[in-house]
């Protein structure tokens, strides 16, 4: 909980971990062929554009409450996804921020989708909406955007806490498709019951590799699995060793103990 | 606020009515009361930035202490302005980079101090020495069996149909569903105890009714 | 199709004005409601009342006003109890400078009314800054790390002080808090030197502190709301602020449980004359 | 620090212009070589605290000499200086809000007495409350200040704020009866999860089970008791499974971003 600084388990763990990542990542590079299973609610996320273009009602992209860390920028990975369609199907993306840096971030992020589709003319930059570092004014201010403007989809992809349900239920109000997903997985069951389509835990990483399909992001996925790997038989043999666990007085227990730390 | 201004009660009152009218729909009043909450809420981060941090943090170690290295966290702070600018944008781009490497080198250690515990607290024990009837925890096994099959359900890169993993994956998916189901009742509570706050301000503290208990 | 959205538009109207007057009424006109105590619940409260006379309970105000709807009700109960028992309290923190003084206001009047005296019977030591290496030394010496009270009063001028040193003077330390605080005590204090460690947390922390329940490492809990009117039930608190809301609070869960039946009963319904009509239509 | 006080001046000011003669200089530069300054100055930030976290508190030589960690020290002032320049960066947020609520205002676009509500509300409170903070508090203007930044924030800030965090009880309600239908087994078991927890938390829905004792294997099948039993045991222990996920693809996503191996929204565009 209060650990400082790492001591030689750690080191050698995030070694072994990050060594993992970056091979299959170049080894993805390189054009080894990678399989990625369907994950359904990243699948509706190209659906979801496309409603709203037929429709010819505004998207809306919410990146979180975060400012520029892991979370959010993953977010802004999904967002310029989605703002690369809506600049190529010719459809309004509205963007409420939350962060006074993430407006700058945000800004480009969009313009860069226009330039790329062509149209930088038809870029918006009034669509980047800082509405307030306060969290429940932000809500008050996307739960009115998203009625008045009558957006037919909404994506909420970012670090959400106990405003998720606000905001899922002024899109339910309004009508519109909505796709979530977010790192706070205490907050996942309310984007559950009022979003049309939930990404759920790790998926929320996986979605720019899944949308994009450009190995790097891919080989990094398979890598992450690698991971999840080895810390799952990291814990599977602990709790084997725990079968000779004999109150605290075990040295095996305090060997493990004293090398895991923490 | 033991005995607030009657004003003040006031102010409250039509705040807390014109927010609860968008229960009923988007209306003129909640609209207008949602820009002055969001007028306020930015007017108190300039006040609270320029109190908490602009001032104490930069404007004395600067101006009172001289520690004149500090006009430089002003410089990189004003290089995120160019973002305005089409042909500088690159000054704000490299400000961003700061951020972002500084983000990413906090993402690193961080998952260290946040899961090494964490995978410290979820080895224990199903059943140990001297391997009882007592000693045995189905809790234990239980809390086992939920990580490992809700964790195989999140393995990207392989098909979930070998029997084993699908099996697993399913399995972990309804552990899941009762892990959120929990958790939303669970929250229930503090957000009705919320609307109880609400509630007996305007019961009480504006229509000032009897007080039962 | 638009008959069917008027009839959804209704029905959330319907619910909302309902859950209003579900919480109003169990406000304005009294309903008694049997409180059932939890377990967590009783072996605080059992805690509480094993404590020898010759040892101190602390009381650790890691929250702030931010969850006082759920936590300074705890604090209320537990003072309660301990003043009316006549057993020595300290009150303290180190994770929010606002949760000393909050329970200084809530101890007063309790104290008062059981003609209490401060520096005597309870003192405040207000809040310190610093958490693991500060509790730490804080186990192994209390007046030399706490030098002063949230009055500024020195150590040695307080007979409270008298017979406290460390931590063996210490029967119970119980944390109420609103983040993530209480594994420091329990490394620092139960870990090392096996100290009974009692907990009041919010209702959104109670998942975290049942592991620690379980092994033992936790006497007793009161979680959220429902433990402070629990505590309050078992310590005879008439005044307590979380039994007057239970009624309500029962209300709107019954409330919501109900809402669940009856939207399934309406889809079970809907599902089988869909499927009668279906079986009629065919030829 | 510093003796005089002009000195610190000048120091500043040749800060800026030499800060300023620094980006235009590198603004000559051919956009690849911009780029690889970006590369690097991310890989940089990030390299502190990557070094700061794995250099050991104290590193000891085989006895003969002990190193503390020469990054620790650091810390602080840099977390400071990363505050700093956040501070600096709230008029962005401010910019935006002018010129969108400006815009409304000078064309009277419908709904313009808003934008002008909005104005109103940010100035008073900026205004006020940095009056109550520098300004002069004894003169009969500074006490009037007080009040109205006292009745700005505990009433109608702190008034909005808990109004909308409560809406979440209305909208919890109508959420549980649209959505937690029994449609297939895992509806079924979220709902009835969330159905025992919300029982387990109040008084009426303990007195349901009230009858069975309080001791032995019974007792678990008491309200209280599932709902905590629900909590502590599957619910923490699959949030942590999922967690583990989340923290790698998080590390994952790090480890890209510092060796600038993402293909994201940021380092693709030509300058």
């Amino acid at each position: 909980m209060n650990l400082e600084h790492a001591n030689t388990f750690h080191l050698i763990l995030m070694i072994v971990i990050c060594a993992t990542i970056v091979i299959t990542i170049i080894t993805a590079k390189r054009g080894r062929k990678l399989f990625i299973r369907r994950i359904p609610g990243l699948s509706a996320i190209d659906e979801t554009v496309g409603r709203a273009t037929e429709m010819g009602r505004p998207m809306l992209f919410s990146v979180g409450l975060g400012g520029i860390d892991i979370p959010t920028l993953q977010a802004m990975g999904v967002m310029s996804h989605v703002a690369k369609l809506a600049a190529r199907y010719g459809n309004r993306l509205i963007v409420p921020v939350a962060d006074a840096m993430m407006v700058a971030v945000c800004e480009e992020a969009t313009r860069e989708a226009w330039l790329e589709e062509g149209k930088p003319e038809a870029h918006r930059p009034e669509d980047i909406r800082f509405l307030s570092g306060e969290q429940f004014a932000f809500a008050a201010g996307m739960m009115g955007l998203v009625i008045r403007e009558k957006v037919a989809s909404t994506f909420l992809f970012g670090y959400f806490y106990a405003e998720s349900l606000l905001l899922a239920e002024a899109g339910q109000e309004s009508g519109a498709i909505q796709v979530a997903g977010t790192p706070a997985t205490t907050q996942i069951p309310f984007f559950i019951v009022s979003c049309d389509y939930t990404i759920i835990g790790d998926e929320y990483y996986a979605a720019s590799a899944y949308l994009t399909q450009e190995p790097t992001l891919l080989g990094s996925l398979v890598g992450q699995d690698i991971t999840k790997a080895i810390l799952l038989l990291m814990i599977v043999v602990g709790t084997i060793l725990a079968f000779f666990y004999v109150e605290d007085k075990n040295p095996l227990i305090q060997l493990l103990t004293r090398t895991v730390g923490g | 606020m033991n005995h607030p201004d009657a004003w003040v009660i006031w102010i409250g009152v039509i705040c807390t009515l014109a927010v609860y009218s968008i229960l009923y729909r988007e209306n003129p009043v909640f609209r207008f009361f949602e820009h002055v909450y969001i007028g306020l809420a930015a007017g108190y981060g300039i006040f609270t930035t320029v109190t908490q941090v602009l001032v104490p943090q930069w404007g004395i170690p600067l101006f009172k202490e001289g520690k004149w290295s500090w006009i430089f966290s002003m410089l990189i702070g004003v290089m995120f302005y160019f973002v305005y600018s089409k042909r500088h944008v690159w000054i704000a781009r490299w400000a961003m980079a700061l951020f972002i490497g500084t983000g990413a080198g906090l993402g690193i250690a961080g998952f260290v101090t946040e899961f090494v515990p964490q995978m410290k607290a979820s080895i224990k024990p199903i059943w140990h020495a001297p391997w009882t009837l007592n000693t045995f925890s189905f809790n234990n096994l239980l809390m086992f069996i939920t990580l490992i099959t809700v964790m195989s359900y999140f393995f990207f890169s392989i098909e979930h149909k070998r029997p084993v993993l699908k099996g697993s994956a399913q399995t972990g998916r309804w552990l899941l569903m009762i892990a959120f189901g929990a958790i939303f009742g669970n929250t229930v509570m503090a957000r009705v105890s919320l609307f109880i706050d609400r509630m007996q301000f305007l019961l009480f503290e504006w229509l000032k009714f009897h007080q039962p208990y | 199709m638009m008959q069917e959205k008027r009839k959804v538009f209704y029905i959330r109207r319907a619910i909302f004005l309902i859950m209003a007057i579900a919480v109003a009424i169990p406000l304005l006109v009294k309903i008694s409601m049997p409180i059932i105590v939890s377990w967590p619940t009783r072996d605080l409260y059992e805690a509480v009342e094993k404590v020898p006379p010759d040892k101190i309970v602390v009381i650790s105000n890691n929250w702030a006003a931010g969850t006082q709807g759920e936590t300074a009700p705890q604090t209320a109960a537990l003072i309660y109890h301990l003043a009316k028992r006549h057993k020595k309290f300290a009150l303290w923190g180190w994770n929010s400078v606002q949760g000393p003084l909050l329970a200084q206001q809530i101890a007063e009047p309790i104290a008062q009314k059981f003609g209490l005296k401060y520096g005597v019977d309870w003192v405040n030591w207000g809040f310190k800054t610093g958490s693991d290496q500060m509790v730490r030394a804080w186990a192994r010496d209390i007046p030399g790390t706490m030098k002063e009270d949230i009055n500024h009063t020195p150590m040695s001028k307080l007979p409270f002080m008298k017979n406290v040193r460390d931590h063996k003077d210490i029967g119970l330390i119980v944390e109420i808090t609103g983040s993530a605080t209480v594994g420091t005590y329990i490394r620092f204090l139960y870990g090392i030197y096996r100290t009974p460690i009692g907990y009041g947390c919010t209702g959104v922390m109670v998942p975290e502190a049942f592991p620690y329940l379980d092994a033992g490492q936790l006497v007793g809990m009161m979680r959220g709301l429902v433990g402070a009117a629990e505590y309050e039930e078992l310590a005879g608190y008439k005044d307590g602020k979380a039994g007057k809301r239970m009624a309500a609070q029962s209300f709107a869960h019954m409330l919501i449980i109900a809402l669940i039946i009856v939207g399934n009963a309406g889809y079970f319904i809907a599902r089988r004359r869909k499927n009668a009509h279906a079986e009629g239509g065919q030829p | 620090m510093l003796k005089h006080r002009w000195l610190l001046w000048i120091i500043i000011f040749a800060a800026v212009i030499g800060w300023a003669l620094l980006l235009f200089l590198l603004g000559k530069l051919r956009s690849r070589e911009k780029k690889l300054i970006i590369i690097v100055t991310t890989f940089l930030g990030g390299l502190f605290y990557v070094l700061e976290f794995f250099f050991p508190g104290k590193l000891h030589l085989f006895s003969w000499k002990t190193v503390n960690n020469p990054f620790t020290p650091f810390l602080e002032p840099l977390g400071q200086a990363f505050m700093v320049i956040g501070g600096f960066t709230l008029l962005l947020g401010v910019i935006n809000l002018t010129m969108v609520h400006g815009g409304n205002i000078r064309k009277l676009k419908k709904g313009w007495y808003n934008s002008l509500a909005f104005f109103v509300a940010m100035l008073a409170m900026a205004f006020f409350g940095l009056w109550d903070a520098y300004g002069k508090q004894t003169t009969p203007f500074g006490k009037t200040a007080h009040e109205i930044y006292l009745s700005l924030f505990n009433g109608a800030l702190v008034s909005l704020d808990a109004t909308m965090f409560s809406l979440l009880a209305f909208y919890m309600a109508t959420a549980a009866f649209r959505a937690f239908r029994l449609r297939s087994g895992e509806a079924t078991v979220l709902v009835l999860a969330a159905f025992l927890v919300m029982m387990g938390q109040v008084p009426m829905g303990m007195w349901f089970t009230h009858g069975l004792p309080t001791e032995g294997s019974l007792s678990g099948f008491r309200t209280e008791n599932i709902a905590m039993w629900l909590l502590g045991i599957i619910s923490m222990s699959g949030l942590r499974a999922v967690n583990f996920g989340v923290g790698v693809g998080a590390l994952a996503m790090s480890l890209r971003l510092w060796l600038y191996l993402e293909r994201g929204a940021f380092f693709e565009q030509e300058f």
